[in-house]
């Protein structure tokens, strides 16, 4: 494929920052080649270093605290050396990016139009009438619906995976010769990473660009790159063909990192969840994976029964604010959890997974419905037996990172539960969150750190270390794992699954990974604008989806098999159906059909 | 040629019957001619009155008015006017002249330019009432038409007209071409700026924003003389500077000092007089211990002013009893004040007392010492032209502004007797005797004298200070 | 948006109340009698009097309060008890003079506190960061007093460039106007300005570090765009709110400022009336502040959501 | 690290002129009350190294024993105004509706109301003492704190850890301590640091209503009072205390700016 001379060529580039007065490199040694046309994958782990390489080659580093080395020979011309005036046309122009993040990337108070406009007027030098037009055909090229009545909207009024969208038209808008797409899609769920995943593709094809993607997601190497680097803490640890890494990967960390990739319909066969196989990243030798035993306890009543739940979250406007409608977040939702179970709650972004799991918790108010917890309502309590009933219900939040008081120490925050609920002495609770931060696979002595001493992983891990410190019965996991890279995300549903069989505990797993929800959990609920479209034991569900959006769910997974490379999806440009719904809106009457045993679907 | 003067502070109303204010009356100077004057010895001379006498044992005053006088919206000023304004002085609700005129029965023109005042006892101090505010004459129709609103748009037969105010800003007057003595004027036009800030009205003087300034800084004298662009002038005023003991007004008079002369004695022995004038005022004041300035006719040179003895202090402060005494002093929160209180408190201490100073703004100052809430309150008195108007109110049993609330019938007669003379000599010998009882009760503390100071451009001629402090504006000029 | 701002108002009229009660309830807080201080040197017993009973001092406070009220929402403030003068009138006086200040100050602020403030956060934790740090901080302890008269002798008195004092109205003469509002007009600004420095600068540190800079970056624009557009109205927000509390006070008269310049404003206005007890007035000059608050608020809540997309659509 | 240097150097800053303030009895320096009739706005020279004032006093001396009153009337009102303002602001922020509401309009209502107005009423109401004087301007500088407070809660209180907070059983009490006011003292540790330099200057104005240091115990304010009357004759009398407020801003700005960073774990 490379027979042509390389759009890009890097050679030797290393990296190092200043921390506390000293040069700490980041990134060493990396060399290697992007061909035109060509897809180059760069996966590694988080903090490996791959953010950090990619902008070095746009060299957006902050100067006075960073050193960049070696060569970045774009089309003949090192980057590396170039004034910083003839390197802003080379941003944005020849080399254009996108960032990880669709939310924060765009600037809040700008039109949509002028963040891309502005490309073309920087670097095309087109007119303000020129630019629209070229912009008004970038956003259709993306497949922004209404293109050209969009152009004035702000970031805000774009959902997540339009405003990713968007990101990528400005970054095609000068036609760039080499595209970084730095983990365009992480933040994203399935169906629309699907949707961007192909987007790329396509245009990549129409517009013959190349592609450095970052990611840490086997799946989307899988599916989208020609060549794969792999990174280990700031080296390159292997380069090759994406076939031969995947099949023949001789790095033990390479084979460690595919290992630790879930994939769909992996659990073809097992009855119960299982954990994951870890592999020593050093040594590449895999543990043997543990089927879990049965912790189910079907017996007595559920710990959890939820009926008829409904939340709706009130939408103002007009004169005195009256109440013009409403967001119908969770829509007459049912389910039982029984003791020592996994319920997984999978659903594309905003169907009201996580308003669900707040409205158990009664963290928002429901609108109406019952949930009875060990047989108590819970939305008859009081604000003290509120607080009682938290302590059998626990939840560990979606985000890791924002979910820990930041001036708090993690010891503290442990405890804090412990200590508030009057559980015992200071040296109990002292005692107790030594312990737990064991039991999560954390040392004890780490109690007196801060949140932002950690990493991700680690963070998920004080945060259901947290939920654990009352000896909850239930716990609602809300996306627990879904920002982690592989080998975390393993190591903490492996956790997850010790936890159950030694505490019997009992989760409302939240997630939209497909591949995760298959392997730890017992029954899967499908949400879809606010209800369960279709519940079920998970082999039932996996292999026999009978609801259509059960259907797209899975098929937009991507699966981490380079030979599928080719395969497309049908794109579609749909937006996601709104969940808001007028004054006076009649929820219609929902009909159910059992497929078999406790396998559940909505039919109309 | 305008001329442009800085003021100290803005003027009140400016309707010569409410007013109150000192820079009021330097406005009406120039605006407002009065039925008599003073002249640079604080002798009584005509103005609008030509000429007067005193009959049956000083109880009717005769006045005849100047002829062909106008006001300044053309109205004539006649005997009518005269009566009228001084009638509206006396009857107008609003009206601050009321004790001024208290001793006039009855107003009456007795010919077209003759004035007849018919007192209800002897009052020779009314002469001096009549050469300021109260015996400033308005235009008669302008006074009825606005009543109390006067003062919006003053209307007199002064050498210049009223033109326009802004509160704070200005007050501008132009030249009355009608004036009767309008060949002195020599200027068209007149602006009153108040700038309270001594150094920025400096600054304006010098930078030719203004031609002249009033009561500047004794601290800004020595730069004044030496600018060559800029004369000095001052004149110590008829007011005086003192300390009020709380004798008798309230449960606060209730302590060793309100109630034992000696200690007040004492107190004003250990103070260095001289040494205040040289501090804080430079050596422009005067030293005094009397309601009138040593230089004053009406000056007791019997009592003279004593000298600093802190020894004699100390021994008087024995015989009363006491090595140490704590005293609490008030004063206005001026920074001139709190720096001659600071100063005093450094000399007395010597002499052992204890003084605790405590700031309070104006008003608080009035209402408090009012009450009797003070223990020894330090204020000033801007002063009158008749030696009555410095002493009566403030030692006699009725007196008006009696907040010490000093009460000696001797003292009483004695003064009463002043009022009632027109003999000069035979009041001065009333008010020796009275000074006598006082300087040996010693109520009030007199300290000193203030100087007016003024600093002015040496582009403006024939200009002099006079003594009740006004800017008198006829025959000067501008270069 | 017609909405938001009449809902605002009316929530303003609690404010208003609390207001007027406090202002009212002064005249009992605080020491010194009005009157004495009407009546003149001699405080003549007749006249002290009669003024109470002309300003209805003698009645029982709720009734003075109502009476007070009354005239007010007919737009009747009563009179000075110092000058005779409406009190309306006299604030109608004032309040261009204090308005010109205080727009003029605030251009001084701004024009020194947010550019600074800007560099000192692009340059951050660098000797110029430090610098204008120092040089800001400065402006906020430098006696107002000092500074004013330093101006007056250097501008005015050696070279002669500006009027030393005084005030011409905007509509009379507008070039003097303005020149004799400079230098005031920076004295006040150049305190503020340390304040909306400070304030700029963390607002801006926040938005440099911001994923859509780093966006910008990447599109190849240059630093000055960079700050200039794409920083500047996002670090701008934050300090909307500070303007309007800074206006406000500004509003509330700059008391030692207008002294040494001799500014006709509210500020001296006032200081008199308080010092003289003048209640009418100070109670119209606090009625009257307290409005141009609320307006500064509401303006500036207006601009926070003008300038936020994103608010844009709540109101 | 570079940020901590300088908050060192505001450190020893404010340190000296606390340890000045603090050991003014104990200092070999002349009495700052004693007056010297002969020695009336002496400029500066070896027996009075800072010169002296109108009453013939060493301002050397009067600058240390007003270090006192000054570092006392900016911390104490600072501190005052920041234990009233914050908690108000928190439970506005917070809870918002009526208490919020309440808050608000009060709030609003003390913004306007001039600081002069307030000083008298309070000096009268409460006496003249230094103390009062620093409740006084503590009180006025309130309104600004609360609003601060207010709108940082409001933009903390929607953080995920809040609600982390309410999911294990914490009351409000907890929440507001423990969650939300150490996320917002960032800006109100700039504002505290800003407030002390108008504190300081402020204490001048009331101890002139007689609210504040009494003459002739000095503070820099005061000293600044009197030194007005004499700026051209005796510019030295201006400059002292003009420059030690100055320092002593800088100091306590760059303390906060350390401070805040030493309160943020991330930055340390
Ligand atoms: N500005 C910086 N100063 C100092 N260290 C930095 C800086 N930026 C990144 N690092 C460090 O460099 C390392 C590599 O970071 P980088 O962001 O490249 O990781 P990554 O591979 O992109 O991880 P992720 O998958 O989490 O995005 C990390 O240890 C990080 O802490
Ligand atoms: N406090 C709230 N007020 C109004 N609307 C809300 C509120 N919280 C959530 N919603 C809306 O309710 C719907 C469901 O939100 P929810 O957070 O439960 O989605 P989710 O399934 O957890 O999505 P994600 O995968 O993105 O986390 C969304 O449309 C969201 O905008
Ligand atoms: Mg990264
Ligand atoms: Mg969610």
């Amino acid at each position: 494929m490379t027979t042509t001379a390389p759009v890009l060529s890097v050679k030797n580039l290393s990296t190092s920052f200043l921390v506390d007065g000293e040069w700490k490199s980041v990134v060493r040694n990396m060399s290697f080649d992007v061909a035109p046309g060509e897809t180059v994958a760069i996966v590694g782990e988080s903090g490996s270093g791959k953010s950090v390489t990619s902008l070095s080659l746009m060299r957006l580093l902050a100067p006075a605290t960073s050193r960049i080395e070696g060569e970045v020979m774009l089309n003949g011309r090192n980057l590396l050396a170039l004034p910083e005036k003839e390197m802003r046309a080379v941003r944005g122009n020849e080399v254009s990016m996108i960032f990880q993040e669709p939310m924060t990337s765009l600037n809040p108070i700008f039109t949509i139009g002028r963040q891309i406009s502005e490309v073309l007027v920087r670097h095309k030098n087109m007119s303000k009438a020129q630019a629209r037009a070229e912009t008004v055909r970038l956003l259709e090229k993306v497949r922004i619906p209404n293109a050209a009545s969009r152009f004035d909207e702000y970031p805000h009024q774009f959902s997540g995976g339009m405003r990713q969208r968007v990101m990528i038209a400005m970054a095609l808008a000068s036609r760039p010769k080499l595209l970084i797409a730095d983990e365009p899609t992480t933040a994203l769920d399935v169906t629309i990473q699907g949707q961007i995943l192909d987007l790329i593709k396509v245009l990549q094809e129409e517009e013959g660009m190349s592609v450095l993607f970052i990611t840490h997601d086997m799946g989307v190497v899988a599916e989208i790159a020609d060549r794969t680097i792999v990174m280990f803490r700031g080296d390159e640890v292997e380069t090759g063909p994406t076939e031969e890494i995947f099949h023949r990967g001789k790095h033990p960390y390479t084979r460690a990192l595919l290992s630790a990739v879930p994939k769909l319909g992996s659990m073809q066969g097992h009855d119960w969840p299982t954990r994951f196989p870890v592999l020593d990243a050093t040594t590449g030798e895999p543990a043997e994976p543990v089927e879990v035993t049965d912790t189910v306890v079907l017996s007595k009543r559920p710990v959890l029964e939820v009926k008829n739940l409904v939340t709706r979250f009130p939408i103002r406007s007009g004169l005195w604010s009256r109440q013009t409608g409403a967001v119908h977040a969770v829509e007459n939702v049912s389910f039982d959890l029984f003791q020592g179970e996994t319920l997984a709650l999978v659903g594309e972004s905003g169907c009201g997974k996580s308003t669900t799991g707040r409205s158990i918790m009664r963290l928002v108010e429901p609108t109406a419905g019952n949930v009875a917890l060990d047989g108590y309502d819970v939305m008859r309590l009081d604000t003290i037996g509120l607080r009682q009933m938290r302590r059998s219900v626990q939840m560990i939040f979606q985000d890791p990172f924002s979910s820990l008081n930041p001036r708090m120490t993690v010891g503290t925050a442990i405890c804090e539960p412990f200590i508030k609920h009057r559980l015992g002495t200071t040296k109990q609770a002292k005692e107790k969150t030594a312990d737990l931060l064991e039991k999560v696979g954390l040392s004890a002595d780490m109690a007196r750190r801060y949140p932002h001493e950690f990493s991700g992983g680690q963070r998920q891990r004080i945060a259901i270390a947290r939920a654990l410190a009352l000896d909850p019965k239930v716990i609602v996991a809300d996306e627990s794992v879904s920002a982690l890279d592989v080998s975390i995300k393993a190591q903490v549903c492996n956790l997850l699954l010790d936890l159950q069989q030694s505490l019997n505990l009992a989760f409302l797993f939240i997630s939209h990974d497909m591949a995760v929800v298959e392997r730890v959990s017992h029954r899967v609920a499908v949400m879809y604008l606010g209800e369960i479209v279709e519940i079920g034991p998970r082999a039932a569900v996996f292999d026999n989806p009978q609801h259509p959006y059960t259907k797209k769910l899975m098929s937009a997974v991507p699966v981490p098999d380079p030979s599928r490379r080719g395969i497309r999806r049908a794109i579609s440009n749909d937006e996601l159906k709104s969940p808001v719904r007028a004054m006076g809106y009649e929820p219609p009457r929902r009909e159910y059909r059992e497929v078999s045993p406790g396998h559940v679907v909505q039919i109309g | 040629s305008e001329l442009r003067i800085g003021l100290n502070d803005d003027a009140d109303v400016l309707d010569p019957a409410q007013s109150r204010t000192f820079v009021g009356r330097i406005v009406y100077t120039a605006m407002c001619d009065k039925l008599v004057d003073i002249d640079q010895n604080m002798k009584v001379v005509p103005q609008l009155a030509t000429e007067w006498a005193w009959s049956e044992e000083g109880k009717v005053l005769t006045m005849k008015i100047r002829d062909g006088v106008k006001f300044h919206d053309g109205e004539v000023l006649d005997a009518a006017a005269v009566v009228a304004t001084i009638e509206r002085n006396m009857t107008l609700p609003e009206s601050r002249r009321k004790s001024e005129l208290s001793s006039v029965a009855k107003v009456e023109a007795t010919g077209p330019l003759e004035v007849k005042f018919t007192l209800k006892s002897a009052d020779v101090t009314l002469l001096a009432q009549l050469s300021d505010r109260a015996g400033m004459i308005v235009a008669p129709k302008a006074a009825k038409e606005l009543g109390a609103n006067f003062g919006s748009k003053p209307v007199c037969a002064g050498p210049f007209k009223f033109v326009e105010r802004i509160q704070q800003d200005r007050i501008v007057l132009e030249k009355f071409a009608d004036y009767w003595d309008k060949d002195k004027i020599l200027v068209d036009k007149v602006t009153y700026l108040p700038i309270p800030d001594t150094t920025v009205k400096l600054a304006n003087l010098r930078s030719g924003d203004l031609d002249m300034a009033e009561r500047i800084s004794a601290s800004d004298a020595e730069s004044v003389k030496s600018d060559a662009n800029l004369t000095y002038a001052d004149v110590i005023g008829p007011g005086y500077m003192a300390m009020y003991v709380n004798i008798g007004n309230g449960a606060r008079a209730d302590n060793p000092l309100g109630k034992d002369k000696r200690l007040r004695q004492a107190f004003s022995l250990a103070i260095d007089r001289d040494a205040i004038g040289q501090i804080v005022f430079e050596g422009t004041s005067k030293a005094g211990n009397q309601p009138f300035p040593p230089s004053s006719p009406w000056f007791d040179k019997d009592i003279p002013v004593p000298g600093r003895d802190i020894e004699k202090a100390k021994q008087l402060m024995k015989e009363a009893g006491y090595e140490k005494l704590d005293i609490e002093l008030q004063h206005a929160n001026n920074t001139t004040q709190t720096q001659m209180m600071q100063v005093i408190q450094s000399m007395v201490a010597e002499a052992g007392f204890n003084v605790t100073l405590k700031a309070t703004e104006f008003a608080t100052l009035l209402s408090e010492q009012t009450a009797g809430n003070y223990q020894l309150s330090r204020s000033d008195w801007s002063g009158r032209i008749d030696p009555d108007g410095n002493i009566h109110q403030f030692v006699t049993c009725k007196g008006g502004i009696n907040d010490v609330k000093y009460c000696n019938p001797k003292v009483d007669e004695l003064l009463n007797a002043a009022r009632a003379s027109t003999d000069d000599a035979v009041r001065k010998e009333k008010y020796d005797a009275a000074m006598a009882v006082l300087n040996d009760d010693m109520p009030i503390i007199y300290l000193g004298h203030q100087p007016y100071a003024y600093a002015i451009s040496k582009k403006v001629k024939g200009w002099a200070p006079s003594p009740d402090g006004m800017i008198r504006l006829l025959g000067v000029s501008k270069g | 948006m017609p909405v938001y701002i009449g809902k605002r108002l009316l929530v303003a009229i609690p404010t208003l109340l609390i207001i007027s009660i406090f202002v009212f309830s002064l005249q009992k807080l605080l020491p010194g009698d009005p009157v004495l201080a009407m009546a003149g040197e001699e405080r003549d017993q007749a006249t002290i009097e009669f003024l109470r009973e002309k300003y209805h001092l003698n009645d029982p406070m709720p009734i003075q309060y109502l009476n007070w009220m009354g005239g007010v929402v007919t737009g009747d403030f009563g009179v000075s008890l110092r000058t005779n003068q409406p009190v309306l009138e006299l604030i109608g006086q004032k309040l261009p003079v204090t308005i010109q200040l205080a727009v003029m100050a605030m251009f001084f602020a701004m024009i020194i506190g947010i550019p600074i403030g800007i560099l000192a956060a692009v340059k951050k934790n660098t000797w110029i960061d430090y610098t204008a740090n120092i040089v800001a901080l400065s402006g906020l302890s430098i006696p107002n007093f000092w500074l004013g008269i330093m101006l007056i002798l250097l501008v005015s008195v050696q070279l002669g460039w500006l009027p030393a004092s005084g005030y011409e109205s905007i509509f009379v003469d507008p070039v003097r106007s303005i020149k004799t509002m400079i230098m005031p007009a920076f004295v006040l600004g150049n305190a503020l300005a340390a304040t909306l420095m400070r304030h700029t600068r963390s607002a801006m540190v926040a938005v440099l570090s911001s994923d859509y800079i780093r966006t910008a970056r990447a599109k190849g624009l240059s630093p000055w765009e960079i700050v200039m557009s794409h920083s500047f109205r996002n670090a701008l927000l934050p300090v909307i709110t500070l303007l309007a509390l800074l206006f406000g006070e500004l509003l509330a008269g700059a008391v030692l400022t207008e002294q040494i310049f001799t500014i006709p404003g509210f500020g001296k206005m006032t200081v008199d009336a308080v010092f003289t007890r003048d209640y009418a007035v100070v109670q119209g000059i606090v009625l009257c502040t307290a409005v141009g608050f609320i307006m500064m608020n509401l303006l500036a809540d207006i601009a926070y959501v003008l300038l936020n997309p994103r608010l844009r659509a709540t109101i | 690290m570079k940020r901590n240097k300088s908050a060192i150097v505001g450190l020893i800053i404010v340190l000296f002129f606390a340890i000045l303030a603090i050991a003014a009895p104990i200092l070999p320096i002349a009495d700052p009350i004693a007056t010297s009739w002969g020695a009336i706005r002496k400029a500066p020279s070896a027996a009075h190294w800072l010169g002296t004032d109108d009453l013939g006093r060493d301002i050397l001396s009067r600058m240390i024993w007003g270090a006192q009153a000054s570092l006392m009337a900016g911390v104490v009102s600072v501190m005052i105004a920041v234990v009233i303002g914050v908690p108000f602001g928190l439970i506005a922020g917070y809870f918002g509706g009526w208490p919020d509401m309440i808050i608000s309009r009060v709030t609003e209502a003390l913004l306007a109301m001039p600081f002069l107005i307030m000083a008298i009423a309070l000096a009268a109401f409460l006496g003249p003492s230094l103390t009062n004087a620093m409740i006084a301007i503590g009180v006025s500088a309130t309104p600004a704190f609360v609003r601060l407070t207010r709108g940082q809660v409001l933009s903390v209180k929607t953080e995920d850890y809040v609600e982390g907070a309410r999911s294990i059983g914490l009351n409000h009490i907890d929440i507001m301590t423990r969650y939300i006011l150490p996320n917002v003292f960032a800006p109100i540790i700039v504002q505290a640091t800003l407030t002390v330099a108008t504190a300081i200057i402020a204490e001048a104005s009331l101890s002139f209503l007689g609210l504040g240091q009494q003459a002739p115990a000095p503070s820099w304010g005061s000293m600044l009072n009197t030194a007005k009357n004499f700026l051209s004759q005796a510019p030295w009398m201006t400059m002292w205390p003009g420059i030690a407020i100055f320092l002593v801003v800088i100091g306590f700005n760059l303390l906060g700016d350390g401070l805040r960073d030493a309160l943020d774990p991330r930055e340390a």
